[in-house]
């Protein structure tokens, strides 16, 4: 075996790196410096980031193809650094708080082993390598999940995610078998080859399942139910990387198992699914959005909804989808973040997180109001807000492909942004236009410096990341350089 | 008599079965596992039948099915945990009572 | 010497509304009275110079082989609409708009003049808000001389509109008396919705002839009306309809029934404004009109024998409410509207074949010496009004000890309007007789008749304001009015004695060449018989208190209140707006907008909410439920799919 | 360099007067730098319309003047396209008045006075960039951008039932921004035979390549989508609420400037774009059109809300401008933008005198109020003028431009734009009536309510702004042909598409 193969995944070693760092920091520096992990791990996690954009190799293919680099893999592994990177800013004061001082060491080290599974996710080309990746990312996350020991919704989400995970992982690889006994290979592009011009009722079959097993990840309408639970239950900090993070993952491995392994049935078969799915998940998402009241809740309804609109990149099916794709996982990272940011300063301070917590945070902290509706303005794409511009190149990379069929689709989606918007707008509201309960608002606070310089990126983000073109044309480069995904077409 | 494909799909079709039968039917969390793990097996023996039967020079299918065991005893220690974390918060591993947090 | 100066008397007055209107209260009332008439009479003495020298001055082309000339002094593109359609702002002289241009700038100069006396209170005292009146006044003379002048159509309507909010303006001039508030309200609207037709006239007139002008429109009338091609509506010509709706406009500023019931009411304004505009200016821009497009309206016959129908019958309706009436400015509004229905007829019943067109001089001619003495009525009731503050008849009596100067000038304004020679209105209105003769003996007798209804009521008005009995006035005992109400009552007096001797037919008529008036005999005797006899029985009736006049309206006591009630037709409109209108079309309106479209949107938004809360129990927070949702899900999507391919 | 441009700083000063106000510190301040800002504003719309003209009168007879491209989304060839014909530089002008009335008519805004100016400028933004831009993206992308600070503007700095009122209106109008979205991107990939892409209009329509059946489907969706801000039935419900809460300068800015986005959108991308559809499916806008201008007037006579009464009216005169653009035709078009010049000023005026006689009354209920004039007689008098002005009489701008628009409507000869002509021209009946009757009801007539005399009249800022509208309106009026020449010409190239099929 050519070990020099390693070579070729850079950013893997450099995770791993910095994996290795925050295990050794944890694990033999003195107590007195142990307060100072978190900010370590910003900070090495920071540096690693930002090399990633200035040192990546360019394309590659190793271990027998069973692992693929390309520009794409390389732009949304990128894009989730930055998420992480705001995420981990995020949590610096959480993870700083009383009862997290012994184990916040554990807790960085999972989230990055997360994140590497991802990458797995991302670069596989192999479905061993894609579960082994899905489930490194997926296994942790429900240890992190039930990270508040003292809290029970903490352990009840944690539950009830791991019950769903495992439950959906069976059934993802029972498809997977029913793929490998119509093919005979588990490498994706021999399976495409193998399926070519086949539609028996094993393969769709074997398609319902995998959509499934993956579309749990997405929280897809109807496997989405877990969702709202475990984001609500879970530490706030998790639920931010939950709702990003590992969504944008899922949906770029998703994109790349439908449309390199399934794509001979695009037509006859997954369009349609996932068709019926993004209406469902759209409208469905967007109505029970309308009516949470807890804002963890809330947010994850709506990331339900949003996972919808991922989905029109994938079922357009082609570079633009892609970048499209792309480029709203980045937007949906830094608005969301932005809000999760705002909804975990609050909560860090009084332990508030329900939305009639939020009347009259205008009067009281006008930055922190200002950040979220910045954030739920972008979420609910309203220029000159990142969010507008995300949404505009889905809906266009949807209605590229000319297919009337997806205009009708786009149409039913942009009519469920009404409802999104008012959704959002109650939030707005909320902070903007109603007066302080009878408990007054919530009073004036300095959040932390961390939390700060997270809300700083997010808000930065958020209101420059359209604006400036050349992040989108970056993705769309970076996507036509995989148009071998698209060569069924 | 000849073993055939269909002869080891059907205890894995029936296995899996039960599995989602236990899953959706059973109170206690320690016997949701047990289901589960019934279709986790059940996954892996259509893996390796598969190969055995149908792609016989090959090995990835019985790589897959390797891996999938090691991957189904990390989630289950990983559940057990969970499991007796809710215990201690809820004092019972009741799955029903699992419903604090709805609608 | 060209006419180009005379802009002048279209930019005085508008300096003047300008001025007074934007100085305002700065400017002390009485000074702003001043200024408005000084003003006034030097943009008189302007438009007199024009029109005299139109008529008399050295030659400039004004007359050609015999015919009056149209010249147009000067014009300005105002709008482009399109190539052809293009409005421009202009002075137009002919005979009809010089003849105006005197009768408008007299009275308005008489009247600013008037006001001065007339809008003090009883310290003598100018009233408040004297500056606006002035403006208003201005504005309402440069909206008449410029409708006057027009040398198309479309400036003609920008000013008609213009003459329109200035009325309303002045009917509202007492504006916290809501009675004042309404019956502008009512002038304003029901002359707007007779303008719709005009518009919609005008719209259709220069969509098929491609211009609004006069002269173009006029000076080939037949291949004007050709353009049309003979496209109909309803079974008759475009044209015809189009003329039929340009004349409603002209009807609804003429108060021809049925629009003409904004003029009675209009008699809350202040007295000198009735005199101005709902006597002898505005009130006739309808007949003029007409006059205006007559080589165009003699062409369409249906068209005018509806402009015949119209004016006779409003003539006769007008006359009998005047009869009963018992507010002496009611009575004046009334005879205004029935004088103006014998203009109008007159133009009806006058075709350029019948005698030389006689109808048309007729019908200026009444015009004219109609704004004279009909003006001299209103200010002389102003007089009395401002004498005995009351409108009423109840309120007189016996005035003539009191105001010999309003005696005497009433009497003058009485005697020309009821056509005794040789005051004004005999000739004029013998001529128009002779006209309706002329076109059919149907039409003279009835014109005839009304003529001498018109010497009762007028003669029953005047002998119960001098004459029947002799009221105590307490110690507010009436007397004459000052120098600058008298005067122009004194002058007006004198026009009305003798305008009917100018030879009017020598400088207006149909085809602009001479016209030589000579007298019917038989239709000159017979009206005026008719005439006096009106005249003794009114003496006999109302020269002394008596019980006479009740018992006659007991007798017919019907129809008295029919006619006292300007037989319902108030009623009927107030019935149409405000039950119908309102109440049947507005309401429902806003009642549907409210529920059915508002509604609909709104129920959109709760079927969201409470689809959102039907669905909530999927969201059961038990693991079992979610799974079993998620393969329900998963072998659902595969089932269908499967299904659909086979 | 884009700098270059003077198009470009129509969006530069309102965001600069955005970032001055995010550092002022009290009201003074606030004032202030929005007082400069719109001067500014105004100074510029006047030195475009004076390098326009000298422009046009040299002879320059290219369709847009001023133009410029700046890459913006390589991958989909989206370009920053500005230019500016005579419409837009009409449109600009408006927007220059309005804004700078707008900033004197809040002066007194409270509570939060600089986030409220910070909104104001936010809107502004957005319509002076959809006027200077010429293409989709960002024409669309400033119409967003204008829509939203109207909630937080009516939320926050509202009156009555404004929650409801906030969120109605946005959503409306989002949803119908969603609609123009679809139709966008269907132009977009039809805007080329050659697979050269483009979103730039002129390019749009230079390539006319839009399939007719594609027509059929994009012009509702962009014609409705503009529609519904120009308060076409029945899609005006948003109107009469959002008004009614607004407060003044929101009101003003919005029917005077923003449902000005509507119709101008209208025919720059609907009718523009695809002349085909636009000739086919015109009556039946035409006909909701034409219901709307009689339907707002008839609705407006029983309100009794001043705010509402004037909102119908809106509805009605918005729908006299969507009905002028749909008779297709040079005069009538010149008459739809002649209107919104003249619906937008005198509606301004409107908004501006209602506030500031609730300022003063805290009613808006006309039952409740009566003889104002003898009160307040500067803003009685300038009701009055505003009525006026907004029923058609000689003089004011609706009377040229209703004039404009009946004659261009009349030149269709076919007995259904007959009929619906006539039908239009009644509204000028109706508006009569129900404008009568509020100046009636309020100003004329006894006092009603006696605790209203001790109330006083306009001050400075509040005369300033309403003068400055009046003057406009009765320019607008009075030497109509300036204007009319303006933008007379800027209709050949929309004509000649129409004709073309």
């Amino acid at each position: 075996m050519d070990y020099s193969q390693f070579l070729s995944m850079p950013q893997e070693i450099g995770l791993v790196a910095v994996f290795l760092l925050v295990f050794l920091y944890d694990t033999f520096m003195s107590k007195k410096v142990q307060n100072a992990l978190p900010v370590f791990t910003c900070v090495v996690f920071g540096l690693f980031t930002i090399a990633n954009v200035f040192f990546c190799e360019e394309s590659c293919s190793i271990f027998g193809g069973m692992f693929e680099n390309t520009q794409a893999t390389v732009a949304i592994k990128a894009i989730l650094n930055i998420g992480m990177l705001i995420v981990l800013i995020q949590s610096v004061k959480w993870a700083n708080s009383e009862y997290m001082t012994v184990r916040r060491g554990e807790f960085y080290e999972l989230l990055l082993i997360t994140l590497f599974g991802m990458y797995f996710m991302i670069s596989a080309r192999h479905f061993l390598m894609f579960v082994i990746g899905l489930e490194t990312a997926s296994l942790p996350l429900a240890a992190l999940i039930a990270f508040e020991k003292n809290r029970y919704e903490s352990h009840e989400a944690a539950a009830k995610y791991m019950f769903t995970a495992i439950f959906s992982s069976a059934i993802f690889m029972m498809g997977l078998s029913f793929v490998y006994a119509l093919s005979g290979s588990l490498y994706f592009s021999d399976i495409a080859a193998m399926i070519f011009g086949e539609s028996s009722t094993l393969l769709i079959v074997a398609l319902a399942f995998v959509i499934a097993g993956v579309g749990f990840k997405l929280s897809l309408v109807p496997f989405h139910l877990w969702t709202a639970d475990v984001y609500q239950g879970a530490p706030t900090p998790v639920t931010g990387y939950l709702s990003v993070i590992s969504k944008g993952a899922a949906a770029f491995g998703f994109m790349v198992i439908l449309v390199q392994v399934f794509g001979s049935v695009y037509t006859v078969a997954w369009k349609w699914m996932m068709y019926a799915l993004i209406v469902l998940t759209i409208i469905l998402g967007n109505l029970f959005a309308i009516r949470q009241r807890n804002m963890k809740r809330f947010l994850a309804f709506s990331s339900v909804s949003q996972a919808g609109y991922i989905m029109l990149g994938v079922v357009a099916a082609n570079e633009m989808g892609l970048a499209s794709l792309m480029y709203y996982v980045l937007v949906y990272v830094l608005s969301n973040l932005a809000a999760f940011g705002v909804i975990g300063a609050i909560e860090n301070k009084t332990g508030k997180v329900m939305m009639s917590d939020y009347d009259g945070l205008r009067s009281t902290n006008p930055w922190l109001s200002f950040a979220m509706m910045l954030a739920m303005f972008s979420l609910a794409g309203i220029p000159p807000f990142a969010g507008f511009f995300s949404k505009f190149f889905i809906f266009a990379g949807a209605l590229s492909t000319g297919d009337v069929a997806l205009y009708v689709l786009v149409l039913i989606a942009l009519l469920n942004t009404i409802i999104s918007l008012y959704y959002y707008l109650l939030v707005v509201k909320a902070m903007f236009i109603n007066k302080p309960g009878e408990n007054g608002a919530i009073e004036t606070f300095k959040s932390a410096c961390s939390e700060r310089l997270a809300m700083i990126v997010c808000v930065l983000g958020i209101m420059l990341v359209g604006i400036v073109s050349c992040i989108y044309t970056y993705l769309v480069d970076a996507a036509e350089t995989s148009s071998a995904l698209f060569n069924i077409f | 008599m000849d073993l055939t494909l269909l002869m080891y799909l059907i205890p894995s079709l029936i296995m899996f079965c039960c599995g989602v039968y236990g899953f959706i039917t059973r109170k206690n969390m320690i016997a949701i596992l047990i289901s589960l793990e019934l279709m986790l097996n059940a996954v892996d023996i259509n893996f390796v039948v598969f190969n055995r039967f149908l792609f016989p020079g090959e090995m990835e299918g019985m790589f897959f099915s390797l891996f999938a065991i090691a991957i189904a005893a990390a989630e289950t220690a990983l559940v057990i945990a969970i499991i007796i974390n809710v215990f201690r918060m809820a004092k019972n591993i009741d799955i029903r009572e699992l419903t604090k947090m709805k609608f | 010497m060209d006419f180009s100066y005379s802009y002048l008397v279209l930019v005085l007055p508008l300096i003047t509304f300008l001025f007074l209107g934007l100085m305002g209260t700065r400017l002390s009332r009485k000074t702003a009275g001043v200024i408005g008439t000084a003003m006034m009479g030097v943009a008189a003495v302007i438009a007199y110079s024009v029109a005299l020298e139109y008529f008399f001055g050295a030659d400039q082309g004004q007359i050609v082989d015999g015919i009056r000339q149209q010249i147009i002094a000067w014009d300005l593109t105002w709008l482009e609409f399109t190539e052809n359609l293009v409005i421009k702002v202009g002075f137009l002289l002919d005979p009809i708009s010089a003849m105006m241009l005197i009768v408008i700038t007299t009275v308005s100069f008489l009247v600013h003049l008037y006001s001065l006396g007339y809008m003090q209170d009883h310290e003598h005292k100018y009233e408040k808000g004297l500056q606006r009146y002035y403006a208003f006044l201005s504005l309402f003379t440069l909206s008449m001389l410029g409708l006057v002048v027009a040398p198309n159509i479309f400036q003609m309507y920008i000013f008609w509109e213009l003459v329109g909010v200035s009325s309303y303006l002045l009917i509202g001039f007492y504006y916290t008396l809501p009675a004042a508030v309404s019956a502008s309200k009512k002038a304003f609207i029901v002359t707007r919705f007779a303008d719709l037709g005009f518009l919609i006239g005008i719209l259709l007139l220069s969509f098929y002839t491609q211009t609004f002008d006069f002269i173009t429109l006029t000076s080939n009338p037949t291949a004007a009306i050709a353009t049309a091609g003979g496209a109909t509506f309803m079974g008759c010509s475009v044209m015809a309809w189009a003329l039929t709706l340009i004349f409603m406009g002209g009807a609804g500023k003429s108060a021809m029934f049925p629009l003409h019931i904004w003029l009675p009411d209009a008699m809350e304004g202040p007295t000198p404004v009735s005199a101005l505009i709902h006597a002898a200016t505005m009130v006739v821009a309808g007949v003029f009109l007409v006059a205006r497009l007559f080589p165009l309206y003699c062409l369409e016959e249906g068209t005018m024998t509806v402009i015949t129908v119209i004016g006779a019958f409003t003539a006769f309706y007008a006359a009998a409410v005047a009869c009963v009436q018992s507010d002496i400015k009611r009575v004046l509004a009334f005879s205004t509207i029935s004088q103006i229905a014998f203009m109008i007829t007159s133009l009806g019943v006058a075709r350029p074949e019948l005698h030389e067109g006689v109808g048309y001089m007729a019908s200026m001619f009444h015009l004219f010496t109609h704004a004279m003495f009909k003006a001299l009525l209103f200010l002389c009731a102003g007089a009395i009004i401002h004498a005995v503050h009351s409108n009423e008849m109840s309120a007189m009596g016996g005035l003539r000890k009191y105001m010999p100067i309003c005696n005497i000038a009433f009497l003058i304004g009485c005697l020309a309007i009821a056509g005794i020679p040789p005051f004004a209105g005999f000739f004029s209105k013998d001529e128009i007789l002779v006209a309706a003769f002329e076109q059919n003996t149907f039409w003279g007798i009835w014109m005839m008749l009304v003529a001498g209804m018109t010497a009762f009521y007028m003669f029953r008005l005047y002998y119960k304001i001098f004459w029947w009995n002799n009221p105590d006035y307490g110690h507010h005992t009436p007397h004459d009015a000052p120098m600058t109400m008298s005067l122009p009552l004194i002058i007006l007096s004198l026009v009305s004695i003798v305008a009917g001797l100018i030879p009017f037919g020598e400088f207006v008529s149909w085809n602009r060449a001479d016209y030589h008036i000579h007298l019917n005999m038989t239709v000159a005797v017979s009206s005026v018989a008719v005439a006096v006899v009106a005249i003794l029985l009114a003496t006999k009736l109302y020269l002394k208190e008596n019980s006479a006049p009740a018992k006659m309206a007991n007798a017919f006591k019907g129809l008295w209140t029919a006619a006292y009630h300007r037989f319902y037709m108030d009623e009927l409109y107030q019935f149409i707006t405000h039950k119908i209108i309102f109440e049947r079309v507005s309401r429902p309106l806003a009642w549907f907008d409210r529920q059915i479209v508002d509604g609909s949107l709104n129920g959109l938004a709760n079927i969201a909410n409470s689809a959102s809360y039907a669905i909530r129990k999927l969201q059961s927070g038990s693991i079992q439920s979610y799974v079993y949702v998620y393969l329900i899900g998963a072998l659902l999507l595969a089932a269908v799919t499967v299904i659909c391919l086979i | 360099m884009i700098w270059e441009n003077i198009l470009i700083y129509f969006v530069v000063i309102p965001v600069l007067t955005l970032a001055g106000l995010a550092i002022c510190k009290n009201i003074k301040q606030v004032r202030a730098v929005s007082v400069i800002g719109a001067t500014v504003l105004m100074a510029l719309g006047v030195y475009l319309l004076v390098e326009f003209l000298q422009l046009r009168a040299a002879g320059v007879a290219d369709e847009m003047l001023f133009c410029g491209d700046w890459m913006w989304f390589e991958p989909m060839n989206i370009k920053l396209s500005l230019g500016v014909d005579g419409i837009s530089v009409a449109m600009l002008l408006l927007s220059c008045v309005i804004v700078f009335a707008g900033v004197f008519a809040s002066w007194n805004m409270d509570p939060l006075p600089r986030e409220y100016f910070m909104w104001f400028w936010l809107l502004s933004t957005g319509v002076f960039g959809f006027f200077i831009a010429i293409d989709l993206f960002t024409m669309f992308m400033f119409y967003e951008v204008a829509l939203i600070p109207m909630y937080l503007l009516i939320g926050v700095w509202g009156s009555g039932n404004k929650n409801y009122s906030a969120m109605k209106l946005t959503l409306m109008l989002m949803g119908a921004s969603a609609l123009l979205m679809l139709g966008i991107i269907g132009v977009y990939f039809h805007s080329s035979a050659d697979g050269n892409l483009t979103m730039n209009l002129l390019e749009i329509a230079r390539n006319n390549a839009i399939p007719h059946e594609w027509q059929y489907f994009l012009f509702p969706m962009t014609f409705v989508g503009f529609g519904v801000l120009g308060a076409m039935f029945p899609f005006h419900t948003w109107s009469p609420d959002g008004h009614a809460s607004a407060p003044t300068a929101v009101s003003m800015l919005h029917a005077g400037v923003l449902m000005k986005l509507g119709g101008y959108g209208c025919f720059r991308i609907a009718i523009y774009l695809m002349p085909h559809a636009a000739n086919e499916l015109a009556w039946i806008f035409l006909v909701l059109t034409g219901i709307s201008v009689v339907y707002g007037a008839f609705s407006a006579c029983v309100q009794t809300d001043l705010k509402y009464i004037n909102a119908y009216s809106s509805v009605s005169h918005c729908g006299m401008v969507l009905f002028a653009i749909l008779m297709l035709n040079t005069t009538a078009m010149t008459g739809a933008i002649m209107q919104m010049l003249s619906h937008g000023l005198m509606t301004a005026l409107f908004f501006a005198l209602i506030g500031m006689i609730y300022g003063r009354t805290h009613t808006r209920d006309i039952r409740k109020m009566g003889g104002l004039m003898q009160i307040m007689p500067f803003l009685g008098v300038g009701y009055v003028i505003a009525g006026l002005a907004n029923l058609g009489l000689p003089g004011f701008s609706g009377f040229v431009a209703e004039m404009t628009i009946f004659v261009g409507s009349f030149a269709h000869a076919d007995l259904f734009h007959r009929v619906l002509t006539i039908m239009a021209c009644t509204a000028i009946v109706i508006t009569a009536v129900y404008i009568l009757r509020v100046v009636g009801k309020m100003l004329y007539g006894p006092v009603h309510d006696e605790h209203h005399r001790t109330l006083t009249d306009a001050v400075w800022h509040e005369k300033f702004a309403v003068i400055t509208l009046i003057v406009c309106v009765a320019g607008l009026g009075c030497f109509p042909n300036f204007f009319n020449e303006i933008i007379y010409d800027s209709f050949a190239p929309i004509i000649k598409a129409l004709g073309a099929f």
